[in-house]
């Protein structure tokens, strides 16, 4: 395992995260165009997409369903645990709590990549139906979370004047289906979904031609995206001190908690080592794209230095250096 | 034509509701540019640090006040935001709702 | 011709662009970066004007002058017959005349793309002096309705007091050259024309070092930059309402018509039947690129939404799907 | 010294023609940006739906005056765009024209 | 409350100097966007030409005076650089430093 | 060699420079999306970062120093002769020969990477640590022309008021340091260096998977952007009036100077004739992307159009027609 460590600390992916961070700390006025930025997160999302739809062409449905049910616990599972233990142990409010579960019930699709990198680099490869079990995961996380933020808020309320609080239920109702639906159609979704889709109807005769860009290319433009991921942590290093211990535990102790669900509930479902690895890995990834904006408009008084320091800031890194290969030998233990 | 000049600096994710809230607030268009900004939640507006939208409207005065109206009740408390508004001189006042 | 539909609708860019369209009418917020769209196409642009170029190093000048006069012919007999069918018989102004038969006059280089990639996967590769063909259509079309319409309009102003139509033919003059101008540096023609010659000039050997990119990239590329029309196209659905019956029957019919003409006049210049089918469905494509600016600046008061809807949500989707593998039987009737 | 900022929104294609005719017109200077905008013609400025030039200029009143009637002498009738001003104070005004 | 808006157009090199000097002359916040321009010294702002940045910061009267004169001292002599200022009506005054 | 001149003439990349600049001529509206210009750059630097890293991994210190001695000599020797000529013999002010100076002291990493292109297709490549040297002569140049600048202007304030001189003394320091990190902490320094410590990192091994990206698309990318280098450099063929004769001398006689410098050196330090001709290269190139800023701010008095025009519009192109092959000649008589 210590050799896998170290091949990890030193991939091009690892080291060009490292390099951002390095960046930002010594005040380099280095970024990426923003719009590079979106143009390579559009490239990475649509090409998993495509690539998991042609193998989903080959995949017999009947071990299909029952990952895919074990993918729908995590996104029940992981965001009531992640709340539990802000709200219980934390005494965080409501808001901040649900704001915060939000995003480690939901799933950042670049550590997911990360994930299926290692698996297949330490010869155990995972399914090739996991992107789409990563587009189940991306929604229901999220809805849990802030359903909990909202009901609760709204009890919480009940004692408040009878205007204000009906108003705020209006505002909330107005507001709820709003939000659900711009997780629906965001980005991530309609180039997972649809490159899922495309890639099963084109299958491997239609990928061929389009392979060179999106395969051959693949791991390059990962490791420029990831550049910009250590920069935009580095950013939010200046606000882990306004995050406090506790949030710093969670941060780092969280995932290990949901992975270790993850990586349970894939190796029940039939998952490979590598398959189960990365379903844990998305069960320990906090979102930090579809889950932001959702928090900010169905919670606006959960505080968005938390949760984005969090997801962004330590996260993303002990995942991407830690937690991925401690997720890969708890799959290998419960395989043995 | 007197008229006043809206501008308003918002994260990104509140554009949408912006600008639908303007429209029913009686604003006849509005004209959006990217920015960046700092403030007293610092420089964090959107996905990418710092990111934010400048949102103008030119609309009648009484718009205007109810345009500020609802920005304060509705984000002052939550959202980083600025909104302030200028006299502008303009042709074709009615065509943006000019009070009459 | 059963396979050739089902293999063409099951292409990734026929799907990408589709994709496109659903995300739209889910009212998604994504959308690909303006920068991306323009870089995108700067590299398709600038990619079939340097193989073009590589390729027509290797044609004798003899199989070329043919096609070209039937080229010309395409971009004098298209404009003129759009012009007629739209005033004579769609009662439109002058004004939308001209400007809409401007659209179709020019040529759309992504369906000219999309035409070419259709062919060769149907085994009939197109001349590799097609590229060459498109750089000589863009602009006579434009130029042609723009001057029909500029001349009825000032007819129709002889009436009107003579010092208002003085100043409007002055500003009408002074306007012309720069349209024309416009059209014949933009973008399009610099890269293809750009392209070509340098294609021309640095031949098989120098292509061999820069092909990784230019054409290994191709079709995921324009893969993406399909996802991105379909985006635009399904953006223009809402006018189709505005439009009226009449234009769309314009859009669709006056293709096929147009079309016909192409593949006639290519199939009587000795072209193969591949090439013929492009040179068919250049004609009945519509300009979206150069043509809008073109038309808005010398004929302002044509109404934008009736050409735009057209080019982009109405003739452009048709060409992708029904159009081509029309065109392609066309020529393969002409050519038994 | 007191002078007017004239700011106009319009449809991308219209940019060198206007920046011309600024010139022409007694401005010595001007600013761009990028804009999105909405409306009585809809969301459609350019190529991509939206797209929009914001130009700004600082000149003296009399100029402003000459600016807003070649405006809407030229492209009311037929495009999409705004122009409004309003006063501004500014160093240098010689610099810029001011009326004297 | 009345305040003044500074708008500042300038050479993107200048951009970090001169926010850090609003902060230090009072400003509490700014927004920034991506401009062109063309001026007395032509197009040229930045790397790629015609690049520059648009500040703008809502402040009190006096804060708006010393940054003008701050603007003039250090940047009119050697750089492309505007600055204007204009009446604003803001809420929440206090937040951005309004006088008393 | 008349063959190798011919053979560069007609590479993509001279070519594709050459049709930036026609655009440019006949006023195209045509140009590269400015993320696309900064995406492109910032791939190229990591691109030969990363590369530049890998080789070096298997290239033994003991051959190393000499040329990295060479190379910081370069970065004394040329700003000073640089600044000597601008003030002696042209006469200009202290700011304006200092400001010049400290571009041609510098290195233009476009030019670095066509050298290296040119020196391999005339099958003499350069060492593979070369991309190390080009790290280490990025800043020196300037800081020594810069300093020279600041000491010679503060010498001559001594008989200015007192106070001025102090005030002007204060902000020089205060300036200085900022001036100095901006350059050691831009884009370029943190992608060579930061790609070279990840290439040195990875080796082989890591490399093979970034690969495709980053090798097999360089040429092409490097291609666009010298497109846009001739659109850029033709933008300033307007001022090569208002230069006058002098420096447009300077900006192709001064590259030879530091160039048979360059050569002279790298001879000296073992290189091979392809090594010597690369770091004739740098040496004779001018700076124009870490510079300008950096002269900007720490020199503001200095006059841009003098600098930004010789960089881009005379050195850049006389050395991408001219003076690589030059230096190439001379690096080949050296080692004959
Ligand atoms: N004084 C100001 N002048 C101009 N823009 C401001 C000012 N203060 C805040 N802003 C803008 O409003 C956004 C939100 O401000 P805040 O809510 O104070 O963080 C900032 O990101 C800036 O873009
Ligand atoms: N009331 C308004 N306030 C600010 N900008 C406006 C307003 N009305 C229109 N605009 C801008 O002017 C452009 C053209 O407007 P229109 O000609 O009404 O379609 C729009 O796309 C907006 O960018
Ligand atoms: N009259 C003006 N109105 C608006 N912006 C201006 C004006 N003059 C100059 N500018 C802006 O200020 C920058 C520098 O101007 P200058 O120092 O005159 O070259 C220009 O690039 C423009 O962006
Ligand atoms: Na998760
Ligand atoms: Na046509
Ligand atoms: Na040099």
């Amino acid at each position: 395992m210590a050799d896998l460590i170290r091949a990890n600390l030193l991939s091009p992916i690892v080291l060009a995260f490292a390099l951002g961070v390095v960046a930002k700390l010594i005040r380099s006025e280095f970024t990426l165009p923003k719009d590079l930025y979106v143009a390579l997160s559009i490239y990475l999302l649509f090409a998993i997409g495509l690539k998991g739809g042609v193998e989903l062409s080959q995949t017999p449905l009947s071990t299909f369903w029952l990952p895919a049910v074990a993918t729908l616990a995590v996104g029940v599972l992981t965001p009531v645990l992640s709340y539990i233990a802000l709200r219980q142990l934390g005494r965080f409010s409501v808001a901040d709590s649900a704001g915060i579960a939000a995003h480690y019930g939901s799933v950042s699709a670049v550590t997911f990549i990360a994930a299926q990198e290692f698996v297949a680099s330490a010869g155990t490869p995972a399914e090739g139906f996991l992107p789409t079990l990563l587009t189940l995961l991306e929604a229901p996380g999220i809805h849990v979370a802030l359903a909990i933020g909202v009901v609760q808020a709204s009890r919480a309320r009940a004692a408040a004047p009878a205007s204000e609080a009906r108003a705020a239920i209006h505002s909330e109702h107005a507001h709820w289906s709003e939000t659900l639906r711009a997780v629906l159609t965001g980005r991530t979704m309609v180039l997972l979904v649809g490159g899922l889709i495309i890639g099963l109807l084109i299958g491997e005769r239609g990928w061929e031609p389009v392979r060179p860009f999106f395969e051959g290319g693949f791991r390059g433009a990962l490791t420029i995206f990831l550049l910009e991921m250590g920069l935009l942590a580095a950013e939010r290093l200046g606000d882990l001190r306004r995050v406090g211990a506790f949030l710093l535990g969670f941060g780092t102790l969280m995932p290990l908690v949901n992975g270790a669900v993850g990586v349970a509930l894939g190796h029940w479902a039939g998952l490979s080592p590598g398959g189960a690895a990365v379903l844990g890995t998305m069960a320990a990834s906090a979102s930090y794209i579809a889950a932001p904006p959702a928090v900010r408009l169905a919670l606006p008084e959960a505080n968005p230095t938390y949760y984005l320091t969090l997801a962004l800031g330590v996260t993303f890194p002990f995942n991407l250096i830690v937690g991925i290969p401690a997720y890969h030998q708890m799959a290998l233990w419960l395989a043995r | 034509m007197r008229m006043k000049l809206v501008t308003i600096v918002v994260e990104p994710v509140l554009e949408p509701r912006i600008t639908a809230a303007l429209k029913s607030l009686g604003a006849t268009g509005w004209t959006v540019t990217e920015a960046r900004g700092t403030g007293s939640r610092g420089t964090r507006m959107g996905e990418v640090p710092g990111e934010g939208r400048r949102i103008e409207t030119v609309v009648s005065a009484t718009a205007a006040g109810r345009i500020l109206t609802y920005i304060s009740d509705h984000y002052f408390a939550d959202f980083a935001i600025i909104a302030f508004v200028s006299d502008v001189e303009v042709l074709r006042g009615e065509k943006y709702g000019a009070d009459t």
